[in-house]
């Protein structure tokens, strides 16, 4: 159902929401941010890429799994914790993220299902916004099976047509959104449809960056797992976690303990992000590290992308949000490492 | 896995139970997980306070013990022996201090019980990572090392070797005796220096356990404690003593004359000679240095005047090895350089002395046979200036420090002048008198009043020299005028400096110096007579300005402070020391650099330790930014746990 | 009415100097708030900056290091490195916004149990009107 | 002036009589405001080589990753590496050496000033882009830089867009090297901690606000750590990255590993962390101010090294990486090293 929205009543709309949490992203120095929106009035959509994906909402960095209390005699007391249960609206999330966020869906979702991921994406309504202009120079959506106006895991796609926004609800949740304010919408005419088609036509053409014929990239990667290649992309790689921290699909965690109290021993259980690009991510407690250098890293990195993830779910893991290229202190540039791959003999 | 400690907390009679509730205490810690046993006593550390321990460790058998009692200061060791008793590791057992650090200087017992609680479970934590560590025992080589032949260095070596000891003494010069052999009479007995030391001397050269190496230098000292290594330089003398019959030919047909250093160049000596009458080993050596050359050619007289053969010109240097357990530095004194003191015409007018020069006019067997003669023109002095302080109490031009003996030596030489020259005047300028010890003030005070020496407050501006006369220009403070002497002597007491050569002696031995350049001692209350580094002991001006009596106590000290070393076949070192973790060292070296006692060092870029050396400060480990290297049972990951305990966390 | 605020203070004393000094000021039953526990260190040398930023986030109100006198550690030089290293901490911590009142250093000789008891009263009475230390302090 | 032709020359040279195994410089990256590492190995490919302000990386970093490979080969090939260095990165080279983690044997050092220029710095550009993206950059006589997006072509003089760290950088050129191209030419900056002063005047609680806010962003990526050339430990005391265990560690000495801060990227966690790295680089940092360039979530982390580096020079008249015989700040100390703080 297709509808219009004036920029200026869509504060009028946001402020209906009282019973959600309303994340949009937000400009902070020089970054935008997805945060809690205290002021609609605030609002702005017309955000670059964010540094972290939505997928810190979805999928925190740090989630406590349980609570345990011990004593010397007697047998622990376990309290499992699950995240408060709060309805939240994430607005202005690009398609790429929203994209991301399905693929981690079937992840989280295999059985046993994760309840902690699942009791905040149950919760929470995904609100799109149309890619025009691309929010960042790196994005390749296009060449990973996405676009500027993917409705791809979104329960609303918004587009912004100058003084107003075109709203294309995809869900049963977007329809509850829009009910709670309907009197702002008016039906979009076939005129704005036009335009519509239009804006989504342009937004395609400004994606610059691609990858070339990615459909033969996983069979080509079979063949480069004991490859020079990557010794000689990774080279100048330092081992940080940005390209996996802030990328929306990466979900790799690590699981902790942390202490409260150490007489009588009590504490949580932690889920933490983790990376594969860490030393310490394979690590054996033998001492044994089955990737022991940057260069299985990157290939893990790669091949997990663009092989295995395949292999098991039929999609890339990868949306084209470009950050993984924007960020990288050394210049490392997932495009042209793909690129490469396809010419490598 | 875990740990059975046991937890006894002490009443101390009400000395704790007085504001901590020690039940509490000990029901509290049988909460900890590790903690097998606990239980509180009236006075731990009596007989049956300590079977007590020794019962429960055995039927609890526990690994580990917590005392929570007293200062570790006073009890550690009774309880450590106590857990050893009931065979457990003695380093297993810690101790709280809920006493001196809780229940003496709290009132509140709420809050004192629950501050002994956080103490005693901070030290389970500590105790818990504890591990049984073994004393190191270090190997003996009980022999000792002096190094100075002077006073102290020869009452050292005595010492050590009558307690049946082997001793090396090394001296540098030809002969032992230092500057005492050199000294007229001595303050305040008058009694005569070289009578009451030759007597040491020949005990020395004749005792069968000193092995006496004069003319000879240490060149290098390696080990440590108990086990140094020490290469000795002898320099050739060119004659053989065992031949030599001091028949004093050699010297008759020696061409060469240079100043006698052991007349402060008042005399003359030859290139072959022997350094005075009484010199140990008795023997003349040939200074290489002034003599024309060693082949015949060039001289040769000597040579050929030596009946019996003892010259040697073939004679070569040798370096001799020596293993010791401890060593005794006893390097000596020299006057302040008279370079340094030209205001005083010193060096410049022949008949401006400084102490030591007036020693060997003073002596019987100095240059005049004891006569007060002026080296200018053998004339007798009518008028003498004594100057006190040259060079000494001067921060800003010369030494900072007192030399202490100068008023002493001073008041005697003016006493003795009168005694030879009784119709003459002598004059001290000074600027105040320091006179402690047995009978000095009284030995002043005889100086003045019975021998009439003028004493003036004041300092010397001028010396010059008119007409034969040496002229002092003075101030009498006291009396508020200037003063104006015609003198015929001036003697200079000549501030007390470290010995020439013993600074870079001491790099060599890595002792460290105080800012004059004395050797500093380990603490200058409580370890008078050590070094820091240990094994190493002081003795005599090498350490700071002395007189006789001083000289030969420290000597003493440091003497026995030696023997308690060469006594133990064994030496036991604490095993609380560093410990590197070779897969985090990346050799930096920062720890090395820190180590106050050389007990690091860099092998195949990672740090070492050596265990015997290290005292276990820790300072390594804090400096380490990769956590390499910890101090065994003082770990971070104790110091971790005890923030825990200590926050009540 | 609500109980008055207790500092919680860890103060890493020398077992040399510092520690035998409030030993001494035991013996001489002097009095002080019970509001600190000692842990006790080789030396002040071996304090490191981690010991002290653990403390606080485990909760310390204040924290103190206290060694010998300069010139008379025990072990001839640990202290000064200590005096170092302290003074760069103390830099920092009063750099990023923590109140400078609450980390402390001092030398404190085991003849100074006088001195050991004023520092820790006066200690206490600095930190109890800044309240709990929340700024470093772990979410419990 | 450097002349790029010339270092393209010594690198060809070197390159050909085999005397460095290859060369670590820059190349042009797909972003046309930063240069990448290039790893040059055979004398046909110098002509990727570039010199300009967009060279931000300190390659000194990349040494470690050499040290490491030499580590695990049989037959290490022990010929040194060339590497181009700046400034500041040559002070880096200093620290290695005076911390003994390189020989100079291991290094062949292509120095190149700075001159009066110095990095870019991206952040402040993209605040004059507005978002736009650049398609190509050129330098017009080293005063300005002319950017060209798809809508237009502007032209900031470099000066405005210069790192900070540049602008109170007081040796723009290498104090150790063996080739060398450009002036020497000391610049001495009025205030060189002028930028601390913003927060120095700050109040206790202004101060906290302003950590606070800051590190509470920090998603422990350790791209700062990762890009230090400082950070060489192979485990990280703080957390570990790398658990330097081998077969023969016992599972006691595992269990005895003290987790300093947790891996949640919370407030206390983050400045336990922030904190001890400060520590750690006090004496140590030579202020490539790589940290806060690659920093994903801007944290002025400079300002924490830049602080200790102040009291570093102001307290103990110590500067970092000037001489590699020097004992490192916290392994010396003075007499009068000041104690007013201690009571």
């Amino acid at each position: 159902m297709e509808k219009i929205l004036t920029k200026k009543s869509f504060p009028a709309w946001v402020k209906k929401l009282q019973s959600y949490t309303v994340y949009s992203p937000e400009k902070q120095e020089n970054l935008w941010s997805y945060e809690v929106i205290q002021n609609p009035d605030k609002l702005n959509l017309e955000h670059l890429n964010t540094v972290l994906a939505p997928k810190k909402i979805t999928y925190p960095q740090r989630e406590i799994f349980l609570q345990f209390n011990t004593s010397k005699e007697g047998k622990p007391q376990i309290k499992e914790v699950l995240p408060e249960e709060h309805p939240a609206v994430i607005f202005g999330v690009r398609p790429c993220d929203a994209k991301a966020i399905t693929l981690t869906d079937k992840v989280f979702g295999e059985e046993p299902k994760d309840p902690y991921y699942w009791s905040r994406r149950n919760q929470t309504i995904l609100v799109g916004l149309t890619c025009n202009p691309p929010p960042s120079p790196n994005c390749f959506c296009l060449s990973v099976g996405g676009s500027p106006h993917s409705k791809e895991g979104l329960d609303i796609l918004m587009t912004d047509m100058g003084d107003k926004y075109h709203i294309d609800s995809l869900t049963k949740k977007g329809e509850k959104l829009i009910k709670a304010a309907e009197n702002l919408f008016k039906p979009a005419s076939s005129k704005d449809k036009k335009e519509l088609e239009k804006i989504q036509r342009e937004s395609e053409k400004k994606i610059k960056r691609e990858v070339k014929d990615i459909k033969n990239i996983p069979d080509k990667l079979k063949d480069m797992f004991e490859s020079p290649f990557w010794d000689e992309e990774a080279m100048s790689c330092i081992r940080c976690g940005i390209c996996t921290y802030l990328c929306p699909t990466c979900f790799c965690f690590d699981i902790t303990d942390e202490l409260t109290s150490t007489l009588p021993l009590k504490g949580k259980r932690v889920r933490t992000w983790d990376t594969c690009q860490f030393p310490d991510f394979t690590m054996h407690s033998s001492g044994h590290n089955p990737r022991p250098d940057k260069a299985s890293r990157l290939r893990q990195r790669m091949l997990h992308k663009f092989q295995y993830h395949v292999e098991n779910y039929q999609d890339y893991l990868c949306t084209g949000c470009g950050r993984c290229i924007s960020l990288c202190p050394m210049g490392i540039d997932i495009i042209e490492i793909l690129n490469k791959v396809r010419e490598h003999e | 896995m875990k740990k059975r400690t046991g937890v006894f907390v002490c009443h101390c009679g009400i000395n704790i139970a007085g504001t901590v509730d020690v039940k509490n205490v000990a029901e509290e810690l049988m909460k900890h997980s590790d903690v097998a046993h606990s239980e509180d006593y009236v006075y731990m550390c009596s007989d049956p306070g300590q079977k007590l321990i020794e019962n429960s460790i055995k039927e609890h058998n526990l690994d580990s013990v917590v005392v929570s009692c007293c200062s570790p200061n006073l009890h550690e060791t009774t309880f450590r022996n106590c857990a050893k008793a009931a065979g457990i590791n003695e380093f297993q057992c810690e101790i709280a201090n809920i006493r001196e650090q809780c229940s003496w200087v709290h009132k509140d017992k709420l809050k004192a019980t629950e501050k002994a609680k956080k103490i005693t479970r901070s030290t389970v934590e500590r105790v818990v990572k504890n591990k049984s560590l073994e004393p190191i025992s270090i190997p003996v080589t009980r022999r000792g090392l002096v190094i100075g032949g002077g006073i102290a260095g020869i009452q050292a070596a005595l010492d050590m070797a009558n307690s049946g000891y082997e001793v090396v003494l090394v001296e540098k010069s030809p002969s032992i005796g230092g500057h005492m052999i050199q000294l007229s009479e001595t303050f305040p007995t008058l009694d005569c220096s070289q009578c009451i030391l030759t007597p040491k001397m020949v005990e020395v050269s004749k005792h069968p356990k000193i092995k006496l190496l004069t003319y000879s230098e240490v060149q290098e000292i390696t080990g440590y404690v108990g086990n140094f290594k020490a290469k000795i330089l002898k320099k050739p003398t060119y004659v053989d003593p065992d031949k030599c019959t001091l028949c004093d030919e050699c010297i008759d047909v020696c061409p060469i004359v240079v100043p006698n250093e052991f007349d402060l160049g008042l005399t003359g000596r030859k290139a072959i000679y022997i350094p005075f009458p009484q010199a140990i080993p008795a023997t003349f050596t040939l200074d290489i240095a002034n003599c024309p050359g060693l082949l015949p050619i060039a001289c040769g007289k000597c040579i050929d005047v030596c009946e019996p053969g003892a010259i040697d010109y073939d004679m070569k240097p040798e370096i001799i090895e020596e293993e010791i357990g401890s060593i005794v530095l006893a390097t000596g004194y020299d006057l302040y350089d008279k370079e340094n003191m030209k205001e005083y015409g010193y060096g410049k007018y022949a008949d401006v002395l400084d102490g030591l020069q007036f020693e060997r006019l003073l002596s019987a067997s100095g240059p005049t046979m004891g006569e007060v003669l002026r080296p200018s023109d053998h004339k007798v002095p009518k008028e003498v200036v004594f100057i006190q302080c040259v060079g000494s109490r001067d921060p800003e031009l010369h030494c900072a420090y007192c030399s202490k003996i100068c008023c002493m030596y001073t008041a005697k030489h003016a006493m003795l002048y009168k005694h030879h020259v009784p119709d003459g005047q002598a004059y001290v300028f000074y600027i105040d008198i320091r006179s402690g010890g047995k009978d000095y003030e009284e030995f002043v005070q005889r100086a003045k009043e019975e021998d009439g020496v003028v004493y003036l407050r004041g300092k010397v501006s001028k010396i010059f020299e008119e007409n034969g006369k040496i002229t002092v220009w003075g101030v009498d403070t006291l009396a508020g005028k200037d003063i104006e002497i015609n003198a015929d002597m001036v003697v200079l007491a000549t501030a007390m400096r470290p010995a020439k050569g013993a600074e870079e002696f001491a790099k060599k031995l890595k002792v460290s110096l105080d800012k004059d350049g004395f050797l500093s001692e380990a603490h200058p209350k409580l370890r008078p007579v050590e070094s820091v580094t240990s094994g190493l002991f002081f003795a005599g001006a090498a350490q700071a300005p002395k007189d006789i009596p001083e000289a030969v106590a420290q000597a003493s000290g440091a003497a026995s402070k030696a023997i308690i070393i060469l006594s133990q076949d064994h030496l036991f070192h604490s095993p609380m020391v560093a410990k590197v973790s070779l897969n985090l060292c990346t050799g930096c070296g920062m720890c090395v650099d820190v180590c106050p006692y050389d007990a690091l060092s860099l092998k195949d870029n990672k740090a070492e330790v050596n265990e015997v050396l290290c005292e276990g400060c820790g300072t390594c480990s804090a400096t380490c930014l990769r956590a390499a290297i910890e101090v065994k049972n003082i770990t971070p990951v104790q110091i971790y746990e005890m923030i825990d305990a200590s926050v009540g966390g | 009415m609500a109980e008055e605020f207790e500092p919680k203070i860890i103060a890493f004393l020398c077992k040399w100097c510092s520690s035998a000094g409030s030993d001494l000021a035991g013996v001489s039953r002097m009095k002080y708030p019970p509001n600190v526990v000692p842990i006790t260190v080789m030396c002040s040398g071996s304090v490191s900056p981690l010991y002290i930023f653990n403390a606080f986030q485990k909760g310390a109100d204040g924290v103190l290091v206290s060694g010998c006198h300069p010139g008379d550690c025990h072990y001839i030089q640990g202290n000064f490195y200590a005096r170092r290293r302290i003074a760069l901490v103390k830099e920092l911590i009063e750099y990023i916004g923590l109140e400078p009142q609450r980390f402390k250093m001092s030398w404190v000789s085991a003849a100074e149990g006088k001195k050991y008891t004023q520092i820790i009263q006066d200690f206490v009475q600095e930190l109890k009107p800044l309240g709990p230390q929340k700024k470093l302090r772990r979410e419990k | 002036m450097v002349n790029l032709e010339e270092i393209k020359k010594e690198a060809k040279k070197i390159l050909e009589e085999g005397k460095v195994k290859y060369i670590i410089g820059y190349a042009k990256s797909s972003k046309a405001l930063m240069a990448a590492p290039a790893f040059v190995k055979k004398p046909e490919d110098i002509d990727k080589l570039i010199w300009d302000p967009t060279c931000f990386q300190n390659l000194v970093k990349f040494l470690l990753d050499e040290k490491r490979k030499k580590a695990r080969e049989k037959e290490p090939d022990t010929r040194p590496v060339g590497i181009f260095v700046k400034g500041c990165d040559s002070r880096a080279i200093n620290v290695l050496l005076q911390e003994k983690f390189i020989t100079r044997e291991d290094v062949y050092i292509m120095g190149l000033s700075c001159e009066d220029l110095g990095v870019l710095d991206e952040k402040k550009i993209f605040k004059k882009l507005k978002g736009e993206k650049p398609e190509k950059i050129e330098f017009d006589q080293r005063k300005n830089i002319v950017i060209s997006t798809k809508e237009k072509t502007i032209k900031i003089p470099l000066k405005e867009i210069l790192a900070e760290r540049c602008l109170e950088c007081t040796s723009s050129f290498p104090v150790i090297s063996d080739v060398f191209w450009g002036d020497r030419n000391n610049r001495s900056p009025k205030e060189p901690f002028k930028s601390l002063e913003q927060i120095e005047s700050l109040s206790q609680e202004e101060k906290w606000d302003f950590w606070q806010q800051q590190l509470s962003k920090c998603i422990r990526c350790y791209a700062c750590r990762s890009v230090c050339p400082m950070c060489y430990c192979d485990e990280c005391v703080v957390d570990s990255i790398n658990l330097a265990i081998t077969a023969d560690t016992t599972a006691e000495e595992k269990a005895q590993k003290i987790k300093w801060i947790e891996k949640s990227p919370e407030s206390s966690e983050n400045f336990g962390y922030h904190l001890v790295r400060a520590m750690h680089l006090a004496g140590r940092c030579i202020d490539c101010s790589e940290c806060e360039r690659v920093c994903p979530v801007d944290i002025p982390i400079r300002f924490l090294n830049k602080k200790l580096e102040k009291v570093a020079k102001e307290l103990f008249d110590y500067k970092a990486g000037l001489d590699p015989e020097q004992p490192s700040l916290v392994s010396s100390f003075k007499d009068e090293d000041p104690e007013d703080f201690i009571r």
